[in-house]
Order: C-alpha cells, then structure tokens, then sequence
C-alpha cells in the first residue's frame, strides 16, 4: 500500500535476550531513519467546507 | 442457470411443508434488470416468489448472522464457503441449516454491462450462455463469459462445497485459471506508485460501508470505524481516514475472505476493493496454502499455531 | 441570525459527586459573560447541551431552578466519551453550553392544581429543578399539594441528599423518599421500589392531580398502572423523555418519536399524547 | 415568463463570464460517472448525463463541514471557546442541476429554517446559491418524479430553467436572482415563442414517465398501524443497512456533530449521518430505541412517507429521483414500499369491510 521496504521489521525477542533487543532497535531506528520520514498516514486537520 | 429457479422452488416447498425449515433464504425477482433482491420464504406458498438466475451476487451467508431459525439457505460457491466460516466463527450452528446448493456458473457484472451501453438499460435476459440486452432504441446479444464479474471470472469453486440438497448437477470447475494478474500488476509497482494507486482508488468513497455491510465477514458489533472510545478514525471522508478504513476492513478479512465479491457488488460509486481483499488471499494461498471456506475441520491460518511455521519474514 | 448550535462559554465553578459509586457529579457552572446568563432564561423541564471542546455536546436536563441566580447546575451520570471525559475536569475550566433547549413541564397548566412528583436513580435533576422552583415563596402558593416519591438502589445512590433532609423537614412539601434495600439500620425513610411506594403514598387522582414521572423505562413502566388504578388520566401524566439528541433543535433527526422530535417537541410529553406515537424511545 | 435563448457556441463564454461574480457548481464526469461538484477554473459543466449519482444536496449540505474552531492552548486567551469557522457564502451558481434536486431544497429547507431556530450554514449556503436547472429530456425508467409532486421540467426551487433544444438552449427566467444571472453571463437574447417550445419538450419528457407512486391515503393513516403494519420484516429483510440510500438522497437532512482535534487547534463539524446505522439512536447506556434492522428500515420510510406528510402537510418528503432505487446494493424499491403504505389497511378494519 505504499510502505517502502525497510519501514517495516518482524524479530523474535526473548524476554531473556536483553542485549539482542538493544541492537535490534537500534538497528531497526537506523534503518528507518535512513529511509527518512514517510509523510503518506499523517493526519492533519480534515479540509472540510 | 435458469432451470434452476423450479428445482429450488420444489425444494423449499417440501422442506416447508415437512417443517425442516422455518425459513428459506433465497431470491426474488428484483425491480431493475440485473438486480434481484434477497428474501425469505415462511410459508409453502411463498416459494413461489423465489427466483435463479446470474443476477443473485449477493452473498446470503451474510442474512445467516445469529439467527435463531432453522434455515434453508440457497447457496452457490462462494455462498456455501461463507457459509462454512460463519460455521467455524460461531455465527451460525450447522445443525440449524439445510444447504440447498446452487453450483454456478458466474454471476453477470452489471456496471460492465452498463458501461457498454450509451442509453439506460432496459431489460437483460439470459438464454443459453448468452445475455440479452435491450435499451430504448437498440438490442444486443452478448457472450455471457465476457459480462462476468471478475472474481466470477477467476472462480476456482463454482460447486457449493457444503450442501443438503442441490438445485442441480454440478458444474464443471474452472481450469488454468490466472487468478492473480491484476494483483502482481499492483506487486510490481514502486511504493510511490502504489501509494497514487490507492490514493485513486478510493477516492470516490463516500464512506456509506455498503462494502462492509455487504460482505458476510463483517459482523462486528461495533466496526472499529465507529468505535468512539478511543475514535481511531475520523468521520470525514478526508483521504487518510478512508485508507485507514479500506486498509484494516481488508486485514481483518484476511485468511476469511472466499473473494465471492460482495463488496465490489454492493458499491455505490464502483470502487474495486477487492484488490485489498485478494492480495490478502492470495497471500494466504501462497504462503499457508489456505483457501477460506472449503472445510470445516481446519482452523484459518491466521488463528492457528503450527510448529513448523517458517517464518521466514521474522528475522 | 443568531447561530443555534453556537456554545455559551461557562466556567466550572464546583464539582459536587454525588453518589457512592462516584458516577455522578454535579456541575456548577458561571457564565463567562453575565449577559448570557440572560439568554440563558429556561424553565423547570428544559435542558442544555454541555459541550466539551474537542469532544463533543451531550444534552442534559437542567438540575438547577430559574429561581436560582447567578449559576446553572448539571447532574451528570459518567456514561460516554463526552461524559466521561466531563468527569476529570476541574474547577475553573472552560466549556460551552447551549440553550436552554426543549419544552418544559406544562406549570400554567397545573398552576392551582396538586402535583406528584415521581422519579428514580439519577433521573431526579429536572425534578429537583421543579422542587425548588414550587418551593420558591413566590411560586408555593399557585399550588396545592406537593408529594415527591423519589427511590434509588441504595442510599448512598440518592442525589442532593442535603436537600432530600431538608425538604422532609418542611410540612409544605411531602416527601416519599425510598430505596430498593438497605442494611443501614439508621434508615428512616422507605424501603422498596418506586411502584410500591407510589401505590401506598401518592393521593388518588380527583382530576386535581397531574403526576411528573421521570426515571428508567423499568420504573416507568411498573408504575404507569399504578397511576392508572389511581384515577389518572393519561393527560394528567407528565412524563420527561430520554433519546440520543445532537443538534437539540429538531434538525440532526435521530430523536424522533413518530413525527415529534424528543430534542424539540419535548423531552416532556404527556402519556396521552405518547400513546399515539410509535414507542421508540 | 421571459425566455432566453442562448446558442451552444455562446455557452463557454458566457459561463466564463460568470465565474468572475460567482463559484460555479455542476455536474461533471469522474471516471465512470457524474457527480455534482464545484468546478474547477475554466472547466465546463458536462450535460451528458441522465442524473448524478450523488444528489446536489452538497453544495449547501456538504458531507463535512466546519462550524466553529477552537483552541485546547491554555496559553491562548480565547482557549476552548468556540469560535465561528470562516465561511466563503459569496455567490454560487449550480450550473445545470435536475429540477428534482433543485425542489427537494425547498423541502429540506422545511427542516433547516424553522419558525424557532435556524441552520445558518444551511440557510447561508442556500441564499447564496442561484439554481440554473436543466430540464430532462429523457428520465429514466426508475425516475417517479410526476407522481412525488415534481417533474422533468418543474420549476419550484429553480432561479432559471434551462431546457435542451438541440444547438441552443432556452433559458426561462424563474426569479429576479435568475435574470440577474442570464446579464451577468450575456445572455439576453429572448426566444420567440420560447415558452411554447418549452412546453412542447416538457409534454414529450413527462409522457416518457412511466413510474409513478400513489400517495394519496398516506395522510389518512393512523401512524401507530402503520408503524405496526406486518410488512416490515417484509421489506427490511435485504437490507444491508448500509447508508447508500440516505447519502445519495436530495432530501435526507440528517447530520452528525463532531469534533477533532490536531495538538492544540480543533474544529465541530456538521457531517452526514444516516438512520440506517445503529449507532445515530444508541443511547449512552446500550440501549438503543431503533435497535433492529427492521426499526431502521421503517424509520427511513415512515419519516419520508408518513411523519414527513403528517409534520408539514405537504406531500411526502421523496422528489421521485430515483438515486435510492438504483443505487441499493440490493434493490430495495421506495416505489413498492410506498405502495404498500399506501394501501394499507389494519387486519382487523379490512375484516369489518368484508
């Protein structure tokens, strides 16, 4: 629908697995902050008459 | 197609009269060409407004929602196969219901129709594979083949899957089917050009939800679209709030969805949905193997747990 | 023109809760601008949509008396989004209100007549309006004899229960206060549901007599043939109706009873003129 | 009446002209179908059609609207008070709108400009608009507009009636706004024996009606054994509760208030809302007066074709345009609704009469 690949990211993280989380977040804000901001789902204030 | 209308009509008479039934659930004979309108048969002698033909695309499975009755319903492919997932969610007991099965050979597109003609249509009839269609000042023979809605065109489950009775010999199924060039048409597009495809698509919305009303797997109590604590859609028709409504409605009928096209039917303004829907099912056709409706011993992929899932999107 | 749907911008000026289940609050409210005030004239019966800015109006009937200046009261149950968000504000915060909005109880008719006022739960505050207002000196005398018959689950569930004390020790005004149970043992009041009380306590009818019911359509429903064995007459029962309103001024079209909008055409209609509407309410 | 003629070839011209003293609204083609829209700079009405598939009912009632706006900033002195939206009631001409859509204003305007209160984003919207209608040549065969107090030339609610004649059109002038209009365009060159050419069409087009309603006992029924009627189950059973019907409607008024917010600014808007959903009557507590499909059906036609009637004595709250019957998905028919209204008679009074 028009995400671009590399927006969305699936991992499986054990309650246990502390430092995996640490680096999949910080790699996955990487990725996306690469991929700048994706302005398509911003809402503003509806252009109504 | 047409024979059929006897045979249902003998079928319902008698399980009305032995007191099988309440109710039957079927068509009658609409007021515009190619519309029928849904209906019920109480009585022997009501059975005499039901009616067959291609024009009956509206899925009745959706009229089985909580009903306390015991019901004959007429049910084609993608009827009968709504039918199993109302069986397997709870929203109907299958020992409530006698299936009179009506195996199908396509129900006949009328906007296509429509957009052939430069005048207002005026009758269509239906003979031997053929549609007839007059306006005010013209007659035109067409092959019914080439005026099918499209998801009756890519139909792989013509026969009703669950059935008690049938108003007539099964039909042949089709073969070698493409049933996914439009989507890969959408798959191959670039993010952006996904995004200005969909922007176009729904553009025409004007929020009525004949889609979700229309289609039997949208039974909600309360669609999330009108939840209002907390409100997580506006009520305008401002475009992000109409994405949002098309986009979840199509998730949650993932793995559900028999693609019998109810929606599409049921749209005022024309918008083709069914691009959401299937590239859902397709899917899970692919990735699960999964087909919605055909049986009532497995669970949808989507509610189930299995081992050997491979999860290869997970990383 | 002036703008119908336009707000009176108010101050909340207390904040009372006043049941045991803490659901119910009442709103005192100021007017920002005094001249409002004025515009705001209504009569026992009327209500008003509070508006909370940024999520919405919800109509409510007026819980404070015309004979009471300077502010208006609301009793509000916390139910929905705007309600319950109307819960967690504070004293001094700024809303609107609108109206007043809605006909009233018919009080020229019953002027020189007696009057039995009915209610239960929290359906009470137009009818502690309508208290106060007869109460009122200059109002007392256009009416002969007054009996409230008023009933909650619980006592803890009773509203204005200081005014409630205060009225039982009057002997112009008699008062039928009950509760369907109770272990206190300090209970002096009445014990069982509204029907019962009101077929052991309300006057029969002499023509005299015009009865204001307001409660849950439970309530309503068990006492209607009370008040019929009675000898009331089905224009002599008043009765104060509830639907989803939006606009409050017979336009938005979802309170319709028949071709009578709850908003506009009431809330208050008598049982006579109700018996001739489709029951959607 | 005065009627102008006004040759094809002045059309464009004249229509630019006018976009200078008013906002032009018209039908015009969208993918598949009409619709009634604002025009956009220099873009030209597109008569080609038979109706629109929305009504004409949004360019004075649009589905959302502004109200007030606001500010939730309680750094801002004016913070949560409500303050008129800003709203452009300049001028506005419909180019070409069906005289059903044109008539079905005035019984709208029943609802929206009452002796007691007043809609002014209605009522603005409305005196600001001038209607230039277009007669239709050719109903089709679910128009019912000859028997629901309208026609294919009705002028009632119309500035200016614009009737087809092949190279030229003739333009009846209905009211003064009207005339004013045809000047402002340049068009001022009257026909001969234009109302006769007129009245000649209108024969043709009316004799092409073939739908009708009966709507003559409706008055006379008592509500409560309408509203009890065995029918309903009847007529509700296909309904999908959608709110295509009421959305596509000239004449459905019903509206919604709502507010939303974006961080700190907020607007209340007016939008759309139909008696088909079960949430427009849903109480706070659960409960809900018009719970079942059947209750909403009936309330969709019992407003139209009995409190409408009993309310205001004029006719049935219905234009006869037809949008309803064929545009529900699943083919319910006002038309055989009405007729079973209409002819109704309680079980126990036909038994008298046998």
């Amino acid at each position: 629908m028009g995400i671009e690949p590399g927006r969305l990211h699936f991992s499986w993280v054990s309650s246990a697995e502390a430092t995996k989380f640490i680096e999949v977040v910080n790699e996955v804000t990487e990725a996306v902050r690469a991929l700048g901001p994706h302005d398509n789902f911003v809402k503003h204030m509806p252009k109504v008459a | 197609m047409v024979g059929y209308t006897d045979k249902i009509r003998e079928i319902s008479e008698r399980l009305l009269k032995e007191g099988t039934v309440d109710m039957v659930i079927g068509f009658r004979q609409g007021s515009m060409p190619m519309m029928n309108e849904p209906c019920f048969a109480k009585r022997p002698e009501d059975v005499e407004k039901l009616t067959w033909d291609s024009n009956c695309g509206i899925n009745l499975a959706n009229y089985l929602t909580d009903r306390k009755e015991k019901i004959g319903v007429i049910a084609k492919g993608c009827d009968s196969r709504n039918i199993v997932t109302h069986i397997i969610e709870n929203k109907i007991k299958r020992d409530q219901l006698v299936i009179i099965g009506v195996p199908c050979k396509g129900m006949i597109d009328r906007r296509k129709i429509t957009s052939m003609f430069e005048t207002e249509i005026l009758s269509v009839a239906e003979e031997d594979g053929k549609v007839i269609v007059k306006t005010g000042d013209a007659e035109k023979i067409l092959e019914k083949e080439e005026v099918l809605q499209k998801n009756c065109a890519v139909c792989i489950h013509r026969n009703p899957v669950i059935y008690d009775e049938l108003a007539a010999d099964l039909v042949e199924e089709q073969k070698d089917i493409d049933r996914y060039a439009d989507i890969r048409e959408i798959e191959a597009m670039s993010p952006e050009d996904k995004w200005n495809y969909f922007d176009d698509l729904l553009s025409a919305c004007v929020r009525c939800y004949a889609c979700r009303n229309a289609c039997p797997l949208c039974y909600c109590p309360t669609c999330f679209v009108d939840e209002s604590q907390p409100q997580w859609v506006g009520k305008t028709t401002d475009p992000i709030d109409t994405k949002t409504f098309h986009f979840l409605r199509a998730y949650h009928c993932a793995g559900r969805c028999t693609d019998c096209g109810a929606c599409e039917r049921a749209c005022p303004v024309g918008i083709n949905m069914r691009t959401l829907t299937k590239k859902l099912e397709k899917d899970c056709f692919e990735y699960y193997g999964w087909e919605a409706g055909l049986t009532l011993d497995a669970r949808p992929p989507l509610d189930a747990y299995k081992p050997d899932d491979p999860e290869d999107f997970i990383k | 023109m002036q703008n119908p749907y336009l707000p009176y911008p108010v101050r909340i000026d207390e904040i009372i809760t006043e049941t045991e289940d803490k659901n119910l609050k009442t709103f005192k409210f100021v007017f920002l601008n005094p001249e409002d005030e004025k515009k705001f004239a209504y009569k026992s019966g009327q209500f008003g949509e509070l508006s909370v800015t940024g999520k919405g109006e919800i109509p409510i009937g007026i819980a404070s008396s015309p004979t009471e200046k300077g502010f208006v009261k609301f009793t509000v149950n916390k139910v929905g989004l705007v309600s319950s968000f109307l819960h967690t504000m504070k004293v001094g915060d700024i809303m609107g209100i609108r109206g007043p909005l809605g006909n009233w109880y018919p009080w020229e008719t019953m002027e020189g007549k007696n009057v039995v006022i009915i209610g239960g739960g929290f359906a009470f505050t137009t009818l502690r309006s309508s208290i106060i207002y007869m109460l009122d000196p200059a109002n007392r005398s256009k009416f002969k004899d007054i009996h409230v018959i008023y009933g909650a689950r619980s006592p803890g569930m009773l509203l204005y229960r200081d005014e409630l004390a205060e009225w039982e020790k009057r002997d112009d005004i008699n008062m039928h206060i009950t509760v369907d149970g109770t272990d206190d043992p300090d209970w002096k009041y009445n014990v069982g549901f509204v029907p019962t009380i009101t077929e052991q306590k309300a006057p029969s009818s002499d023509g005299e007599t015009y009865a204001i019911i307001c409660g849950p359509p439970i309530m309503i429903k068990f006492t209607q043939p009370v008040l019929d064995n009675l000898g009331y007459s089905h224009d002599q029962i008043i009765m104060s109706l509830e639907n989803r309103m939006k606009c409050g001024i017979g336009m938005c079209g979802r309170c319709n009873i028949g071709k009578e909008f709850v908003c506009k055409d009431g809330p208050v209609f008598t049982l006579a003129e109700l018996n001739n509407t489709p029951k959607e309410y | 009446m005065k009627v102008i003629k006004i040759d094809k070839k002045d059309w464009a011209d004249g229509l630019a002209k006018l976009s200078g003293g008013y906002r032009l609204f018209g039908p015009v083609k969208d993918k598949e179908f009409h619709n009634f829209k604002e025009l956009d700079n220099g873009e030209l009405p597109d008569f080609d059609f038979s109706n629109t598939k929305l009504s004409a009912k949004s360019m004075v009632f649009p589905q959302a609207e502004a109200m007030f706006k606001y500010s939730l900033d309680e750094n801002e002195a004016d913070h949560h008070i409500m303050k008129e939206a800003e709203k452009d009631y300049s001028p506005r001409a419909a180019i070409g709108i069906r005289p059903c859509d044109a008539a079905a204003f005035l019984l709208v305007k029943k609802n929206f400009d009452t002796p007691e209160y007043k809609d002014p984003y209605w009522i603005n919207a409305y005196e600001a608009s001038v209607f230039v209608g277009l007669a239709c040549n050719n109903p089709c065969s679910t128009c019912f507009c000859t028997s629901a107090g309208c026609g294919p030339f009705h002028e009632d609610g119309l500035d200016v009636l614009l009737a087809d004649a092949g190279d030229y059109f003739l333009a009846k002038v209905i009211t003064d706004k009207g005339e004013k209009l045809l000047q402002a365009a340049g068009w001022n060159t009257e026909a001969d024996a234009g109302e006769d050419q007129i009245e000649t069409l209108k024969k043709e087009a009316e004799a092409k009606i073939t739908a009708s309603v009966n709507t003559d006992g409706l008055k006379d029924k008592i509500t409560t054994e309408l509203y009890d009627a065995p029918f309903w189950e009847d007529v509700a059973f296909a309904c999908l509760n959608c709110g295509t019907c009421t959305y596509v409607c000239p004449t459905c008024w019903c509206f919604d208030i709502q507010d939303e917010t974006h961080g700190t600014s907020g607007i209340r808007m007016k939008t759309w809302d139909s008696c088909m959903y079960p949430l427009f009557t849903l109480h706070g507590s659960g409960h809900n007066p018009r719970g079942t499909k059947v209750h909403r059906v009936r309330q969709r036609f019992m407003h139209k074709l009995k409190y409408y009637v009993d309310k205001y004595g004029d006719g049935i709250q219905c234009v006869g345009c037809g949008r309803c019957i064929r545009l529900c998905p699943v083919n319910i028919d006002i038309r055989k609704v009405c007729e079973l209204m209409n002819s109704y008679e309680p079980a126990d009074a036909a038994c008298q009469v046998a």
